[in-house]
C-alpha cells in the first residue's frame, strides 16, 4: 500500500506556509510517499480536510492548525479516521488550555519569536545610541489572532526590560493583515505624536512591519529615525534588504521552513511506514537576519 | 436527444439534472469519491453553509440580503459554549446561544423593516458589532469546551450518519415545506415578487422581514452550536466570509437576487456543488493556487450551463 | 398605396401561439386601428414592429424595403416608433431625459443639457402638454407619466407611429390632447397604428382597421365608411353585444361605507362621502383630481392625516391595507404594474395572496382548494393564459387587469369594494362581464365604489356619482340627472366650456 | 431651525451636510484630527477604496454588483511591477496594468452583458480566478521593485500634496461628470433604473455595461499601481474584503442597489465616513475589539440620520 501524508496549513497563501510545502514535498520525493496539501482557513475545513484524508486513504498528517484551541477537536478526529497527527509551528492545547503533549509538534514559542524581535529592537538602539524615553513604539496589532498577540507582546516585554515605559507604545491595530491596513493604521500613530522623531516598529509578520516602515517614509521620517524588526524573512523581508538604499526595515526573525516543511515530513513518514515515533516536542530558534547577513543566514537554515 | 429527455433537462427542474450528471461523471473519474466515508465527509462539510442556506434562501426571495450570518455563527458558537461552560448544562447552551442569535436577527429585522435601513448596510454593521462583541467576550481567543458531552453534538450518530447532516436534512425538508407550502412562504415570494404590491394585497410586509431576519439569526445559531462541537470549542473568529460562500450557493441554485424566486432543490444542488467542488479539489491534490481558479471556473461553468439550458427552453 | 405591411406574421411563446399567420397593410397617412380581445395578439405585433420581438415567420415591409431588424435601436434607425402598452420610464431621470433617451443631443459625448430642455420643452409646449421637461419623472402622476410616454411619438421624426392603448390612463381632457397629436401626424404623412379598447375613439380617430382574433386576422377595413361597432364587437368577440353597460335598477339599503373628513397630502381638503349596500357608486374627474389619493386614503394604502372611517355604522382604525381587507374593504388598484401584479409569481398565486387566509389552516397552505380558486376566475374573468401556473408577466395587459381583478373577486367577506380603473385596457367583451359581476356583487349588498377617467363608463354603470376636482369633491349627482355636461362642468377647475371637451 | 437651513438639511445634499457637521464634532473633539500631517495621511488612506469607488459607483448604478475588484487591484500591482521589473520600464509595467485590468473587465462585461450571467456569481469566479492568477504568477509572494522611480508614483508631492491624493480628486471629478453629463453616464442611470424601459429606448445596454466593468477594471489597475508603489511591492495577498468597503461606501453614499440613482457627492461623503471612522478610532485609541463595534455603530448612525432626514421630508 503506497504512503499518503497529508500536510494541512492554515494560510495556504502565506508564502511561509508555501515554503514549508516546498520542503515536505522535497522530503515525499525522496523517500518516495504521496503528500496531499490541503488549506484549512477554519476549523470547519480543518474538520473536513481531515476527513477528506481518510477518505483517500491516507495514514497520517501534519497539520499547522488555525486555532490551537481546536486541539481536542483535531485528536478525536484524526483518531475516528485512523490518522496519525503531529502539529508544526503552533501546538495543540485542550480545553484548559494546557498544551496536548501527545501529540508530537515542532514548532517554536511565539512568544519566543517576539521576544528575538524585540532584543533586535533594544540592540539597534544602542548601536544608534538612542535613549529609551525619546523612542515611540508602534505595535502593529491584530489581536484577533491569538499568535499574533502573544508575538507582540512577547517583543513588548524585552522593550519594557530595557527601559521602555508603556505610554512610549502605541498600538496601531490593523483592519486586515495586509501592508495597506499596516500603513495606515501606523500612519495615525506617528501623525499623533508628531513630537517623537524615533521610532521603533514591530508586529505579526513582516508585512505589518513594512506598513509601519512606510508610513514612517509617507510622514518624513528617514530610515535612521525608524527601527523595524520582522518576522518570517521571506521575500518581503528580502525585497527589502536588496533596496539599494538601507530603509528602516533593519531585519527580520527568520524561521526556518525547512526544518518545519521537510523535517515533519521526514518524521511523520518514518512514523507510518517504519513505525519510528517523532520526538514528542522540537522547538526550532528564530535567527535574526539583516541586511548585510541575510543571505548567510538563509544559507545556514537550509532555505534558498 | 429523445424527447422526454430533452423535456427532463429543459425542466424546472433542469440544474438538478445537470448536477445529476456532474455528479456521476466526477463518482466514475474521481478515486475514492464514491466512498461512504467521503460521502459522510462531504456531507458534513456543507452542514454549516447548507444549514444557513435555509433561511438566507427566504431572505433573498423577500429581496432582502444578509452578511451576518458569519459573525451570528461564530457568536452563538461562543455564547453555546460560555454558557454551558458556567452552568454546567449543555440545554441551557443550546438555549441561550438560540436566544442570541434570535435577537441579533430581530434586531436585523426590526432596523430594516421598521426603519427602513437599506439590508447591506445594516448586515454590514451588525456582522461587525456581533464579530465584535464575540472577540470581546472571548478576549479574541477560543474558547475551550469543558463538558466533552457537548461533543456528542456533532459526534453522535443515528443509522451511521452523523446528526449534523440529520439536522441539515431536516433543516432542508422544513424550510422546503415552510417555502412552497404555507402562508409564510409564499408571502416571502410575493415580497420579493413585489414589495408594494404585496402590501396593498393586505400582506404583513414589516412583519414578515422581520420573521425572516429572526428565523435567519436562530438557524445560524444551529449552525453556531454544530460548528462549535464539531470543533471542540467556540472560535470568535470562525465562520469569516461565510455569508458570500451561503448567497453564492443560494444565487448558483436559482435563487434571485432580485426576490421572488427561490426553490429548495435549486439551493440544495448550489450547495452540494460548492461542497463536491472543494472535496474533489482536495481528494485530487489541486495546489492551493489552483484551486482558486477551478473554484471560479467551476461557479462560472454552472451557471453557464444552467443558462445554456433555459436560453435552449427559449425563455430568456 | 400601402406604406407599412405585416406580412405573413407568425409567433409564438411557450404554450400560447400569440400571432399565426397574420397579414395587412397600411396606407401613408392613415391612422389604422388594431382591436381585438384581450390576448388577442396586439401588443405582440406590435412588439415584433418595433424590434423588441423576432417573429418566427413573417416579414414587415415599410415603403416596399423588407425589414431585418436585430433590436429596437435598428427599428429607430427604420423610422419606427412605439409606445408601448406598460409605461417605459425611467423615473430617477428627468422627463426631457427620458423623452431623448438613447438619442441625447451630445456633443462628443457629452449631453447638450440647455438644449435638450428648450428643444424638449418646445415640443411638449406644441403639443399642448403642459409638463416641465426638467422635472424628474418619479414626482409624476401616473396620467401624466402616460402623456410622457405619449409625448416621444414626436420627439423624432418618425415615419411609422404605433401607440398600444395610450389612452387607457388618460381622461377626456388629455385624451383630447392626445388626438390633436394624432391627427397633425396624420396631416404630416406618417402611418399610425392605434390600438385601443375604446370603440369611440376608435371609430373618431381611424380611416382603416384591423381586428385580431386568437393570434388570427379576423377582419380587415380598408376603410372605415358602411362598418358599424357592432359589427366590429362581433367580430372581436364572435358575439353580439347589444349594451355594453347592461345597467338594471337594484335596491339600495343603509350606509355600509361612511369616509369623513379624510385628509391627507395631496387632497385640497378633507373629503366626506358615504356608500350603501347594493349601491354603485361613481368617481369621476380628471386626472390628478385626487380620486386615487382619496381612495388609498380609505384603505390605507397612504398614511391618514386625519378622518374617521366607519363600515356599517362601526368604527374602524384601519392604517395599513391588512386592516382595511379584516374589515372588509379592499382595493383594486389603478397602477397594475407597480402595485398589482406579483412579478415572477404565478397567476394562480397572484390570485390567491389575500384570500387564502380563508382556506388555511396553522399557515399552511390548502393548495386543491387555491387551485379551484384560480380555475374559477380564470374562467369566470376568460383569462386567455396557457395555464394557471403562467408567470403573470407573460400575460397580455388586459389579462393580467383580469387577475388582479380575480385577487379581490376573490376575497370573502368583503363589504365595500373600490376598483379604481378597473376596466383599463379591458375588451369590450369582458368589460360587460365584468359590469355584470359587479352588478351581482352589488345585489349581495356590496357597496361598489368605481374610480374611473370613462366618462361613458361612470354614466353607464353606476347609480350616482361624485365628481373631484383639484383635490375637493365637487358635484354629487344621481343617475336621473346624469349629464355629460354637469359632470365634465364639475370636473374641470377652469370651468370653461365642458361642450369643448364632450365628444 | 429656520427654514433656509431647514431647506439645506432637507435637500438633495443632505447626507454632505450630516457629514460637514460630523466633520465639524470631530475636529473639534478628537485631538490631532484637524492637523494638516492627518488630514493628508487620512486622505492617503481612503485612496484605494475612493478610486474604486468611482467605477463601483457606476456598476451599483447600472443595477450591476462587482466583487472582483479586490483581486484586481492586487493582481494589476503585481502585473505593473513584475512588468516593470522585466522590462526596466515604469511606463510598460504601467502600460500592461492597466490593459490586464481592462481585460479583466472586459471579460467580467461581457460575460454579464452578453451571456445574461448574474454579476455577483461572475465577478465571485473571476475574483478567485484572477486571485489564482496573482498567487500563481507570483508563487504567493510579494516580489519587490527593482527601480526606486516607481516609488516615486505614490510618494511624490505636488503643492505639497503627494500625487495619488490628487489623482483621487482628479478621478472624483472625472466621474462625477461623466455620469452626470454624458450620455454614458445618463445611459447607465438609465439601465439601473429601469432596464426594460432603456432597452426599448434603444439604449445599447450590452455595450454599456461592457464597458462599465471595462473601466472599473482599469480604475482597479490605477489603484492597484498607485497601492504597489506605496507598499514598495507587489503583494498577491493585497485589498482583500476591498469589495465590500468600497460597495459600502457606495451605498453609504446613497447610491442604491437597486440600480438607478447615484451621486458623486454621496460616493465621496461615503468614503470619507468611512476614511475618519477607521482615523478617528485610532487617533483615539479605541481597542481593536471595540473598533468592530464602533464601525458598525457609525454605519447604521450615518444611514439612521439620513433616512431621519429625507423621511422629514415627508416622502417614503
Ligand atoms: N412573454 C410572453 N410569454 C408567454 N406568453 C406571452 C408573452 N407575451 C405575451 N404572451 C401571450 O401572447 C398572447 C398575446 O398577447 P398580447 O400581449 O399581444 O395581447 P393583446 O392583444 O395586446 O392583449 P391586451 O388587450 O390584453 O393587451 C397572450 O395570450 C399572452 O398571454
Ligand atoms: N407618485 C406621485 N408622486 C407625486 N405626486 C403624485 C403622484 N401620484 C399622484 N400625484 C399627484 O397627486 C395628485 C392627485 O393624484 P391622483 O392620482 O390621486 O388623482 P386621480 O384623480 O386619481 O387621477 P389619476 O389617477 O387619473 O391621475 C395629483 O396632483 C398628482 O399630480
Ligand atoms: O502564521 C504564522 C506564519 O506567518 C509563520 O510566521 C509561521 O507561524 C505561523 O503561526
Ligand atoms: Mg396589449
Ligand atoms: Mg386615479
Amino acid at each position: 500500500q503506497e504512503t499518503k501524508i497529508g500536510f494541512i496549513v492554515k494560510q495556504p497563501e502565506e508564502p511561509w506556509f508555501q515554503d514549508e510545502w516546498k520542503f515536505a514535498d522535497q522530503a515525499a520525493k525522496e523517500k518516495g510517499f504521496t503528500l496531499v496539501k490541503i488549506g484549512a482557513e477554519d476549523g470547519e475545513k480543518l474538520m473536513s480536510a481531515i476527513d477528506n484524508l481518510g477518505a483517500q486513504g491516507a495514514q497520517g498528517f501534519i497539520v499547522c492548525t488555525p486555532d490551537v484551541k481546536l486541539g481536542p477537536g483535531i485528536v478525536a478526529k484524526a483518531a475516528a479516521n485512523n490518522l496519525k497527527v503531529m502539529t508544526v509551528d503552533d501546538r495543540l492545547v485542550s480545553a484548559d488550555g494546557k498544551p496536548i503533549e501527545e501529540v508530537p509538534h515542532m514548532g517554536i514559542s511565539a512568544t519566543k519569536i517576539g521576544e528575538a524581535v524585540g532584543q533586535a529592537i533594544v540592540d539597534e538602539m544602542k548601536a544608534r545610541g538612542w535613549k529609551a524615553e525619546e523612542v515611540g513604539a508602534i505595535r502593529v496589532s491584530y489581536d484577533q489572532l491569538p499568535t499574533a498577540v502573544d508575538r507582540v507582546e512577547g517583543a513588548i516585554s524585552v522593550l519594557k526590560a530595557n527601559g521602555f515605559k508603556a505610554e512610549n507604545i502605541f498600538d496601531a491595530p490593523q483592519a486586515k493583515t495586509d501592508t495597506e491596513a499596516a500603513l495606515n493604521a501606523a500612519t495615525v500613530v506617528l501623525n499623533k505624536n508628531a513630537n517623537i522623531k524615533k521610532w521603533v516598529a514591530f508586529g505579526l509578520n513582516d508585512e505589518a512591519v513594512l506598513g509601519a516602515v512606510r508610513a514612517s517614509e509617507g510622514v518624513g521620517i528617514a530610515a535612521d529615525g525608524m527601527i523595524g524588526v520582522g518576522i518570517g524573512g521571506a521575500d518581503s523581508a528580502i525585497n527589502e534588504f536588496k533596496k539599494p538604499a538601507a530603509t528602516g526595515f533593519i531585519g527580520s526573525v527568520i524561521i526556518s521552513p525547512k526544518r518545519h516543511g521537510y523535517e515533519t515530513a521526514l518524521n511523520m513518514y518514518e512514523w507510518v511506514a517504519n513505525g519510528k515515533e517523532p520526538e514528542k516536542l522540537i522547538l526550532t530558534a528564530g535567527a535574526l537576519a539583516k541586511r548585510d547577513d541575510f543571505e548567510k543566514v538563509r544559507a545556514e537554515l537550509g532555505i534558498e | 436527444m429523445t424527447n422526454s429527455f430533452k423535456k427532463i433537462l429543459l425542466g424546472d427542474q433542469g440544474l438538478v439534472v445537470i448536477f445529476v450528471l456532474a455528479f456521476a461523471l466526477v463518482s466514475v473519474f474521481v478515486p475514492n469519491f464514491l466512498t461512504e466515508r467521503n460521502m459522510l465527509g462531504l456531507l458534513q462539510s456543507v452542514v454549516t453553509v447548507g444549514i444557513v442556506a435555509c433561511t438566507m434562501m427566504f431572505c433573498l426571495a423577500a429581496r432582502d440580503f444578509d452578511l451576518s450570518v458569519g459573525s451570528i455563527v461564530a457568536f452563538a458558537g461562543m455564547v453555546a459554549v460560555m454558557a454551558s461552560n458556567a452552568t454546567g448544562s449543555i440545554m441551557v447552551g443550546i438555549l441561550a446561544a438560540l436566544l442570541c442569535g434570535g435577537a441579533v436577527g430581530l434586531i436585523n429585522g426590526v432596523v430594516i423593516a421598521k426603519f427602513r435601513i437599506n439590508a447591506l448596510i445594516t448586515t454590514l454593521a451588525t456582522m461587525q458589532i456581533v464579530r465584535g462583541l464575540a472577540l470581546i467576550a472571548s478576549d479574541g481567543r477560543a474558547v475551550g469546551i469543558n463538558d466533552p458531552n457537548f461533543y456528542q453534538l456533532a459526534l453522535s450518530k443515528l443509522f451511521g450518519i452523523p446528526s449534523p447532516i440529520w439536522v441539515l436534512a431536516i433543516l432542508f425538508v422544513v424550510f422546503g415545506f415552510v417555502l412552497n407550502r404555507t402562508v409564510f412562504g409564499k408571502n416571502t415570494l410575493a415580497i420579493g415578487g413585489n414589495p408594494e404590491a404585496s402590501r396593498l394585497a393586505g400582506v404583513n410586509v414589516d412583519w414578515t422581514r422581520i420573521w425572516i431576519f429572526t428565523l435567519q439569526g436562530m438557524v445560524c445559531a444551529i449552525a453556531g452550536i454544530l460548528l462549535a462541537s464539531r470543533i471542540t470549542s467556540g472560535q470568535p473568529n470562525a465562520a469569516i466570509g461565510l455569508e458570500l460562500s451561503v448567497i453564492s450557493a443560494c444565487v448558483l441554485g436559482g435563487v434571485s437576487l432580485a426576490g421572488g424566486r427561490a426553490a429548495i432543490a435549486g439551493v440544495i444542488v448550489g450547495v452540494m456543488i460548492m461542497g463536491i467542488a472543494e472535496n474533489v479539489m482536495n481528494l485530487l491534490n489541486i495546489p492551493a493556487f489552483y484551486q482558486y481558479i477551478v473554484r471560479g471556473v467551476i461557479l462560472l461553468l454552472a451557471v453557464l450551463l444552467d443558462n445554456l439550458r433555459s436560453s435552449a427552453l427559449g425563455r430568456r | 398605396m400601402s406604406f407599412l405591411e405585416f406580412s405573413h406574421i407568425s409567433k409564438a411563446y411557450p404554450g400560447v401561439q400569440a400571432l399565426s399567420d397574420v397579414s395587412f397593410s397600411v396606407a401613408k397617412g392613415a391612422i389604422h386601428g388594431l382591436m381585438g380581445e384581450n390576448g388577442a395578439g396586439k401588443s405582440t405585433m406590435i412588439r415584433v414592429l418595433s424590434g423588441d420581438q423576432h417573429a418566427d415567420t413573417g416579414d414587415i415591409v415599410i415603403d416596399g424595403q423588407v425589414q431585418k431588424y436585430a433590436s429596437t435601436r435598428d427599428a429607430f434607425h427604420a423610422g419606427v416608433i412605439v409606445i408601448h402598452q406598460e409605461l417605459q420610464l425611467v423615473p430617477e431621470l428627468t422627463v426631457a431625459e427620458n423623452l431623448r433617451l438613447g438619442r441625447f443631443p451630445a456633443n462628443a459625448g457629452v449631453i447638450q443639457a440647455r438644449q435638450m430642455f428648450s428643444e424638449v420643452g418646445e415640443k411638449l409646449k406644441s403639443a399642448g402638454i403642459d409638463i416641465d421637461p426638467r422635472r424628474k419623472v418619479k414626482t409624476l402622476s401616473i396620467g401624466e407619466r402616460q402623456m410622457v410616454e405619449i409625448a416621444k411619438a414626436i420627439m423624432l421624426d418618425a415615419r411609422v407611429i404605433a401607440l398600444d392603448e395610450p389612452t387607457s390612463s388618460l381622461s377626456s381632457r388629455e385624451s383630447e390632447i392626445l388626438f390633436a397629436l394624432i391627427e397633425r401626424l396624420r396631416a404630416e404623412g406618417k402611418v399610425i397604428l392605434y390600438i385601443s379598447h375604446r370603440l369611440d375613439e376608435v371609430f373618431r380617430l381611424c380611416d382603416s382597421l384591423t381586428v385580431l382574433r386568437d393570434g388570427k386576422l379576423a377582419a380587415h377595413h380598408p376603410s372605415l365608411e358602411n362598418v358599424t361597432r357592432e359589427q366590429v364587437v362581433a367580430e372581436m368577440v364572435g358575439r353580439e353585444i347589444s349594451n355594453v353597460w347592461g345597467w338594471r335598477a337594484r335596491t339600495v339599503g343603509d350606509v355600509r361605507l361612511k369616509a369623513e373628513a379624510i385628509a391627507g397630502d395631496k387632497l385640497m381638503q378633507p373629503a366626506s362621502f358615504e356608500a350603501r349596500a347594493g349601491e354603485i357608486l361613481g368617481f369621476f374627474g380628471l386626472i390628478g383630481a385626487g380620486r386615487s389619493e382619496l381612495m388609498r386614503l380609505v384603505y390605507g394604502a397612504d398614511l391618514r392625516s386625519g378622518g374617521t372611517i366607519s363600515v356599517d355604522g362601526q368604527a374602524i382604525r384601519a392604517v395599513d391595507p391588512r386592516q382595511a381587507i379584516r374589515a372588509g374593504i379592499v382595493l383594486c388598484s389603478e397602477d397594475r404594474k407597480h402595485d398589482g401584479i406579483i412579478q415572477g409569481r404565478s397567476l394562480e398565486e397572484n390570485i390567491n395572496i389575500s384570500s387564502r387566509r380563508h382556506n388555511t389552516r396553522f399557515g399552511i397552505l390548502n393548495p386543491r382548494k387555491e387551485a379551484e380558486i384560480a380555475e374559477t376566475y380564470i374562467k369566470k374573468l376568460k383569462v386567455r393564459t396557457p395555464s394557471r401556473k403562467q408567470d403573470i408577466l407573460n400575460l397580455s395587459g388586459g389579462n393580467q387587469q383580469k387577475v388582479i381583478l380575480g385577487r379581490w373577486l376573490s376575497e370573502q367577506g368583503v363589504r365595500v369594494l373600490i376598483v379604481d380603473e378597473p376596466t383599463r385596457g379591458i375588451d369590450v367583451g369582458a368589460k360587460s362581464e365584468i359590469y355584470e359581476i359587479l352588478y351581482q356583487l352589488a345585489e349581495q349588498g356590496m357597496a361598489i365604489i368605481v374610480v374611473s377617467s370613462e366618462l361613458p363608463e361612470v354614466m353607464g354603470i353606476c347609480d350616482r356619482i361624485l365628481v373631484m376636482c383639484g383635490g375637493r369633491i365637487s358635484a354629487h349627482i344621481d343617475r336621473n340627472d346624469f349629464s355629460e355636461r354637469a359632470i365634465l362642468a364639475a370636473a374641470l377647475p377652469d370651468k370653461k366650456t365642458p361642450d369643448a371637451i364632450a365628444s
